[in-house]
């Protein structure tokens, strides 16, 4: 522990470059990947790697508070808003503010350009290396500045703690403004409406697995889009049982007719591969 | 004499403001109360100003009598200091005078507000002559003001209730529907207020400009009027040419826009235009009336040689103003705007008299402000009396009213005659005092702006041809009534005033010479001297010139 | 190696993340990347700290993550009604600051 | 004695005041009281003459001083009052005059509704018009000077009904404010060469002021000679005087003949001793003199209507005094002297024209006059006799005064002396060419109107009373002044006097003047009198009609002045808009467009904002790294 010094062992920079390299990829993949969870992934990556960095570099307490609060806390905010906002939401590609991206590319690259310039232009050369500062223990020593130098910051910060606790609570917190409206009341509205009065049809079933995403059949034979969940409906995710029960008779009628003209030699492949073909239409 | 214990200047400058503030809080039912309480305040105030006038003493030595000062912001050395001089009593008497006048003719203005929003809390009426008593209180105040800061607060402050008042209140009498001649108001008074605004912020610059330079050569920094120019008589304030010309164009810019003079005048024929008469009044009798004052008692004492460097220029704009407003008011359709661009011309003959720099110029211009003021007031309030009956500002509209209102037309007449400097009425005297002032220091220029006379009868002439003579235009006309007793009142003291002060303006001579001689002091000019000896003290030869047998033999 | 090194570190994530606010419209990623940039501050104050030998870089890191927290509590928040009454979590429908 | 002379202006002020503002009550009995003002001043001033008559002629000035006026450094103005010889001749005629036109007025206005507001004008005008000639400076001169021209205003423009009238009222005074730029720059000049605009103290230093003030002199003289110009009528501002005529007739006589239009001659001769001390200023006066004499007689042979004939004739008379007053010492005297006469028989002329005018209608047109003489005998007879005094017919009062300036004239000597004595001839000549014109074309030949329509009668007593008087002071005036040259030495304190001594005696210049008098007359009589007049004005030769339109003047001034003007200040009120006020506004409309452009970022996207914000920081970054490096 004591050995951390001004300059870095040969180790620790194998361990920079490699975690170095991590920790952009990381980064850049935040940046660029089209749906929010990978990017969440990614971002939670880049941590891990900072929080080794940090460690690397003597922070000790702040490396784990780095994984438990960041990567294991916060993080997994950001998953929960992912999923409460919807996993699939990915951003469109196309650019809708003029120039916006060409802007920011511009201005990233300038921007890093004269950071860069900027630390490189510093004489950082002579370092004083934690040893000392360390001495008593990491956590001590970081304790004794937040309880005596730093004693106001901290306790301002706990206020802005609760405040922030209890503001997202407000937020999210939905007011009941009115007193909800019972099921007499809600039939009479949707008649009122003129909307389906009757519940909505249940799904088709079409026993082979979980069939929610089977929309029943309205008595034509037509699929009634009405009885999928609206989030599966949302997502594309139906499956057309019409035309499989379409495809299938003509299956069966072709089957019966081998099994009448040639005798059934080869028949049972044929009826297991049919159903894939309409569920990848489906699926466009 | 020169240290009351009674603050007469602050409580002439209270009364007004005391009288807005009563005017304001009246209740909405209550107002007719409040015309009278406001009429009875400008005419506590006219008193006010007559005592002040009594106690001032033109003979007293020192610049400035009636003095009071306390410290104000002593961190800046703002002090409130009032003091007044034979010229500050003059204008604050015109502006006092004028005040009840300006109340009496804008009996009405407001009425036709009161219908638009009939609830509690809507009080036009109050508005209107509460604003135009906080104008006076302003206005009074910078006649009054010594201190450089206080000055420069009540010339800003005082652009605010203008603003309402310009705004706010109309005559109905544009010719266009009501919203859009609201729309006009409104930009007229967005003019005014920008136009004024950027030139006091031009000249706020150079306060605090003269304050750093008086900070940092005194030691401590001062606005102090009388301080600063003992300080500069003395040498223990020097500014250096460059600075002093820069502070003096801070503060003469501000002034010019207020004056107005050519070309910052665009402002005037707007403002005047679209607002109502009585507020055309205060606009041009009262508040410019400032700027051509400060010119005199700040741009002239504080800064004496940038004034003389800047006085030719200074000459040439006046001049420009003189011809160029005469010849646009001929050219006017509009009554109102007809004014407001003699007036232009007449703020050009006064700036013309303040920059010749001789005894008959300063003391003409200052005449010209009380005169200008009178006679402006009489002609402006008979014409906002015209174009109330008829509702139209377009000469166009009228044409043979002598027919059906003789007393009207009269007045008008005189009202026009004293515009156009008729000698008898009262601006004759300035006008001419002015002009050979001018004269005796810049020949030139003096016989050129002689020519304003001639363009001067021509645009009263003409406006008085084509509104009162000739047949009566249409049943309309034909149908005006003629004055009515409240506007006699108005009038007529007005007149009788151009009339008497045309006759005998001594009383006001005496009360501004001393004045002028003490601000020519300052900025060290003399009269010019006749080139020929005349011995003879004027009035004391009794016989006709003796013959002069052998010049008309050499002659021959 | 010299510890240098991290400050470059540091400036390519936080330019990075810059540029990621200025290009994505998903509000999350934003935040996302706001809390990359944070990151990267705090890389380079823990290398400040180690540069001078004391531990303040470390403590204003500390704060930073407190606050980073306390920001992303409320951003998430916000981030969830508005998804709630407009359906969208793009920034770009949220334009309203003009007038 | 001298506190009287307050009295003269003070009575007609007063009626003026009371008439003005007395409103509805005096409309009855306004007009008595106007004359009996104007009566009581002409009392006052009989008094003084009486009393000035009984002292020693150095001794006859009076002077009252009454305040001060303007008090400013070193100009110091006063109202005082100087009642000399000269002054007192203007005062008598003035008032005297006055009365009667007043008097004729009462008959005359007898029918106008606003009778009580014309006698008040009227008195205002003999309240004006006193203190011109009685001012003891040039300041207080020029506020009668202007004040009777805003009389003569009020009064031409009295009919304000009728557009024409209120034009030509307009127009008299805007022309007379050009002469009056003349009057005020030259007392500035006064002012700046004398330190003093007194009359005593200036006349005094006029002659010594040197050659340094030679050059000065000369500049008041021709300024002064301006303003004589615009209120005589001179050119070239004489234009006013023709369509002055719109006024009402007694006006005319009063104002526009006898008294007003000769405050120049009275200006002149008043600064005498400026013009003599500037003999180039004297030219002009002179050659002004001989051009309108010329010019107005020119017009006066044209024009139909008998007022703008008699108005030419004016103008041309007016010529005469001033190219006398311009003669200096040799002439001052007669130049006075015709001045009153002429005061007598242009105002009995021209009330005459009144009277005619009265039983026709107010027809004005001389085409439709003749053979009036029957049924206006005593209008005949009064104006026949102010016609033979102004043709000079020798023993009428024309004759002496008329006389004595063409004599004065060819005394000048020299080719100067010829020209003007040959323009006065020539003068003479025509002005009895065209009076004889007016006379044959309204009493004598057959009647050209109708007599259903009109019914010429005599006018009431109130009219033809002061036609007599004035018909009186048109015959004897003249020779009574003549006596031992009378006139001449009443005023030899105030004007001083040389004789002149014509190339060829006096007979001479006396024999040719009737002989032009008589051709003159028998052309006339060629024309009109033999010949019946045709109704409808022929179309004339090129000069006739040049004539009848003022030899072009008007047109000249309309060009120039009217539309020159109309399209300047037109041109101003454009270039006010857009460039004045336009540099203002386009500051305004440019402000708007770039803060039009800087709006265009405040798109509401957050992302541009924040793209601004990393702008902004790497700039600031950028910089401190530039400072830095610095």
């Amino acid at each position: 522990m004591n050995s951390l010094a001004a300059a870095a062992s040969t180790g620790e920079a194998v361990q920079f470059w490699i975690l170095g390299t991590v920790a952009v990829v990381g980064a850049l993949c935040t940046i660029l990947m089209k749906r929010a969870v990978h990017s969440a992934l990614s971002l939670a990556g880049t941590m891990i790697v900072l929080a080794v960095f940090y460690l690397a570099n003597g922070a000790y307490f702040l490396g784990v508070v780095q994984i438990v609060v960041y990567t294991g806390a916060i993080m997994m905010l950001f998953l929960f808003v992912v999923m409460l906002v919807g996993v699939t939401a990915a951003d469109s590609l196309k650019e809708t503010l003029k120039g916006q991206r060409w802007l920011a590319a511009g201005l990233g690259v300038g921007f890093g350009i004269l950071l860069i310039a900027g630390i490189g232009n510093a004489s950082l050369k002579e370092f004083n290396g934690l040893g000392d500062a360390n001495a008593g223990g990491n956590v001590q020593g970081l304790a004794a500045l937040i309880f005596t130098k730093y004693v106001f910051a901290f306790e301002v910060t706990g206020a802005l703690l609760i405040t922030a606790a209890v503001g997202a609570m407000v937020l999210t917190h939905r007011e009941r403004t009115e007193r909800t409206p019972s099921q007499r009341e809600q039939s009479l509205a949707r008649i009122k409406d003129g909307k389906q009065v009757t519940p909505l049809p249940a799904p088709g079933v079409y026993a082979r697995h979980n069939a929610v995403d089977i929309p029943g059949l309205l008595p034509d034979g037509t699929p009634s889009e009405l009885t999928v969940n609206p989030t599966l409906r949302e997502r594309g995710q139906i499956r057309d049982v019409s035309q499989e029960a379409l495809a299938e008779l003509k299956a069966l009628e072709q089957r019966s007719q081998e099994w009448l003209g040639r005798g059934g030699s080869e028949s049972p492949a044929a009826p297991t591969t049919t159903p894939a073909a309409p569920k990848e239409e489906a699926g466009k | 004499m020169a240290d009351l214990s009674f603050p007469l200047l602050t409580c002439a400058a209270a009364l007004p403001a005391v009288g807005a503030v009563a005017t304001a809080a009246l209740p909405a039912a209550r107002r007719t109360a409040a015309k009278w309480v406001a009429l009875l305040f400008s005419v506590a105030t006219f008193a006010l100003a007559l005592v002040i006038a009594f106690r001032f003493d033109p003979g007293a030595k020192g610049p400035f009598q009636l003095t009071e000062s306390h410290a104000w912001i002593a961190d800046f050395g703002v002090r409130y200091e009032l003091g007044v001089d034979g010229i500050a009593v003059a204008l604050i008497a015109l502006t006092a005078l004028l005040i009840p006048f300006v109340i009496l003719a804008g009996w009405h203005d407001a009425d036709t507000l009161e219908e638009a929003r009939p609830n509690r809390r809507w009080r036009p009426t109050q508005g209107f002559f509460a604003l135009i008593l906080a104008v006076e209180a302003m206005v009074i105040l910078s006649f009054e003001a010594t201190d450089v800061f206080l000055f420069y607060l009540f010339f800003e402050a005082m652009l605010i209730p203008m603003y309402f008042l310009i705004g706010g209140f109309g005559d109905g009498a544009s010719g266009a529907d009501e919203g859009e001649a609201a729309a006009r108001r409104a930009s007229a008074a967005v003019k005014f207020l920008l136009y004024n605004l950027a030139g006091g912020l031009i000249m706020l610059a150079a306060v605090i400009g003269l304050y750093a330079v008086t900070a940092d050569q005194l030691g401590t920094g001062t606005f102090s009027l009388q301080q600063i120019v003992q300080a500069r008589a003395s040498g223990h304030l020097t500014l250096g040419t460059g600075t002093e010309r820069l502070l003096f164009l801070g503060f003469f810019f501000a002034f010019a826009v207020k004056a107005p003079l050519w070309p910052l005048h665009t402002w005037l024929p707007g403002a005047m235009g679209e607002s109502t008469s009585p507020v055309a009044v205060l606009i041009t009798a009262v508040v410019d009336k400032v700027g051509t004052f400060a010119m005199l008692r700040f741009c002239l004492q504080l800064f004496p040689q940038a004034s003389s460097w800047a006085t030719p220029v200074i000459l040439v704009l006046a001049l420009i103003s003189i011809l160029y407003g005469a010849l646009l008011a001929v050219a006017q359709r509009d009554i109102k705007r007809l004014i407001a661009y003699a007036s232009i011309s007449h703020f050009g003959f006064i700036i013309l008299g303040i920059f010749a720099m001789t005894s008959q110029g300063q003391g003409g211009a200052t005449l010209y402000m009380v005169n200008h003021g009178i006679s402006t007031a009489a002609l402006m309030l008979v014409a906002g009396f015209l174009i109330s009956r008829r509702g139209s500002r377009l000469i166009a509209d009228y044409g043979g009213v002598q027919k059906a209102a003789p007393l009207l037309a009269g007045t008008f007449l005189v009202g026009g005659l004293a515009t156009l400097s008729l000698p008898g009425l009262a601006p004759f005297v300035s006008e001419f005092l002015v002009l050979v002032g001018t004269f005796s220091r810049y020949p030139v220029i003096g016989i050129i702006a002689t020519v304003g006379i001639v363009l001067a009868a021509l645009y009263v002439l003409v406006l008085y041809q084509r509104t009162m003579t000739g047949p009566p235009k249409d049943d309309e006309v034909r149908a005006l009534p003629d004055l009515r007793v409240r506007e006699l009142v108005v009038v007529g003291p007005l007149i009788a005033l151009l009339l008497f002060l045309g006759v005998y303006p001594k009383p006001l001579t005496d009360l501004v010479n001393p004045a002028v001689d003490h601000t020519l002091s300052v900025v060290d000019k003399q009269d010019p001297k006749p080139e020929v000896r005349v011995d003879a003290v004027p009035g004391h030869h009794r016989a006709g010139h003796p013959a002069h047998h052998h010049d008309a033999e050499a002659a021959k | 190696m010299n510890p240098v090194y991290y400050l470059y570190l540091a400036a390519l994530l936080f330019t990075i993340g810059a540029a990621g606010v200025l290009i994505r419209r998903n509000a999350i990623v934003v935040f996302m990347c706001i809390e990359l940039m944070l990151n990267a501050c705090n890389l380079a104050f823990v290398t400040f700290s180690r540069l001078h030998g004391n531990l303040d870089g470390q403590i204003i890191a500390f704060f930073t993550m407190v606050v980073a927290a306390a920001e992303v509590v409320v951003g998430l928040a916000i981030i969830v009604t508005i998804f709630r009454t407009r359906h969208t979590a793009s920034v770009d429908d949220a334009s309203l600051m003009k007038l | 004695m001298e506190n009287l002379i307050a009295l003269l202006i003070a009575a007609p002020l007063v009626g003026a005041a009371l008439l003005l503002c007395g409103g509805k009550r005096l409309d009855r009995t306004g007009h008595w009281i106007g004359t009996l003002l104007a009566v009581a001043s002409f009392a006052v001033a009989a008094v003084l003459f009486t009393d000035m008559l009984g002292r020693a002629t150095d001794d006859r000035a009076l002077h009252q001083h009454l305040f001060t006026w303007i008090p400013v450094g070193g100009f110091h103005a006063d109202i005082a009052f100087q009642l000399d010889q000269l002054s007192m001749t203007f005062v008598l005629l003035i008032t005297g005059v006055g009365s009667l036109i007043h008097l004729y007025s009462v008959g005359y206005m007898a029918h106008d509704e606003r009778r009580r507001r014309f006698f008040g004008y009227l008195n205002l005008f003999l309240a004006a018009m006193l203190l011109l000639v009685l001012a003891d400076n040039y300041l207080l001169l020029y506020v009668g000077w202007e004040g009777v021209g805003l009389a003569s205003y009020l009064l031409i423009g009295f009919w304000q009904h009728k557009p024409s009238a209120a034009t030509a009222a307009k127009k008299a005074f805007l022309v007379n404010r050009v002469g009056d730029v003349g009057l005020s720059i030259a007392i500035m000049l006064l002012f700046t060469t004398f330190g003093t605009f007194a009359f005593a103290p200036v006349l005094d230093a006029a002659g010594t002021a040197g050659s340094a003030g030679e050059g000065k002199v000369t500049a008041i003289a021709l300024m002064l000679l301006l303003a004589a110009c615009g209120k005589s009528a001179q050119v070239p501002l004489q234009s006013w005087l023709g369509d002055a005529m719109e006024g009402p007739t007694p006006v005319s006589a009063l104002i526009h003949a006898a008294t007003m239009v000769t405050a120049g001659v009275y200006l002149i001769t008043r600064s005498g001793a400026l013009f003599d001390a500037a003999p180039a200023a004297q030219t002009a006066v002179v050659a002004v003199g001989a051009v309108t004499l010329l010019f107005g007689a020119i017009v006066g042979c044209a024009k139909d209507d008998i007022k703008k004939a008699l108005a030419g004739s004016t103008m041309s008379q007016i010529g005469y005094m001033i190219m006398a007053a311009g003669l200096g010492p040799i002439g001052y005297a007669f130049a006075i002297m015709h001045l009153v006469t002429h005061g007598f028989f242009k105002a009995g002329l021209f009330l005459g024209a009144g009277s005619v005018m009265h039983g026709m209608n107010d027809e004005v047109d001389m085409r439709r006059y003749g053979g009036l003489r029957k049924h206006m005998p005593v209008t005949f007879i009064t104006f026949g006799l102010g016609y033979l005094a102004i043709i000079g017919f020798p023993g009428l009062s024309g004759f002496f005064s008329k006389d004595k300036i063409i004599e004065a004239a060819f005394a000048k000597g020299g080719t100067e002396g010829l020209i003007l004595g040959g323009a006065a001839l020539l003068g003479a000549a025509i002005t009895a060419f065209y009076m004889t014109r007016v006379m044959l074309m309204t009493f004598f030949g057959e009647k050209r109107w109708d007599p259903d329509e009109v019914h010429p009668h005599e006018s009431p007593k109130t009219m033809t009373i002061p036609m007599i008087v004035l018909a009186f002071g048109s015959v004897f005036a003249g020779g009574l002044f003549s006596i031992n040259e009378a006139f001449v030495h009443w005023l030899e304190p105030v004007t001083s006097l040389a004789h002149g001594h014509p190339p060829f005696g006096a007979t001479v210049t006396t024999a040719a003047t009737v002989v032009v008098l008589l051709i003159g007359v028998a052309t006339a009589w060629l024309m009109y009198g033999r010949r019946p007049v045709p109704a409808t004005a022929p179309r004339g030769s090129v000069l006739t009609r040049a004539a009848r339109r003022d030899l072009l003047q008007d047109d000249f001034n309309h060009v120039v002045l009217v539309r020159g003007g109309t399209h300047l200040t037109d041109t101003l009120v454009r270039l006010d808009h857009t460039l004045v006020d336009g540099a203002v506004t386009g500051t305004a409309v440019t402000m708007g467009g770039l803060s039009g452009l800087l709006r265009r970022l405040q798109n509401g996207f957050v992302r541009s904002y924040a793209a601004q914000m990393v702008g902004g920081a790497a700039v600031l970054v950028a910089v401190t790294l530039l400072m830095r490096g610095v």
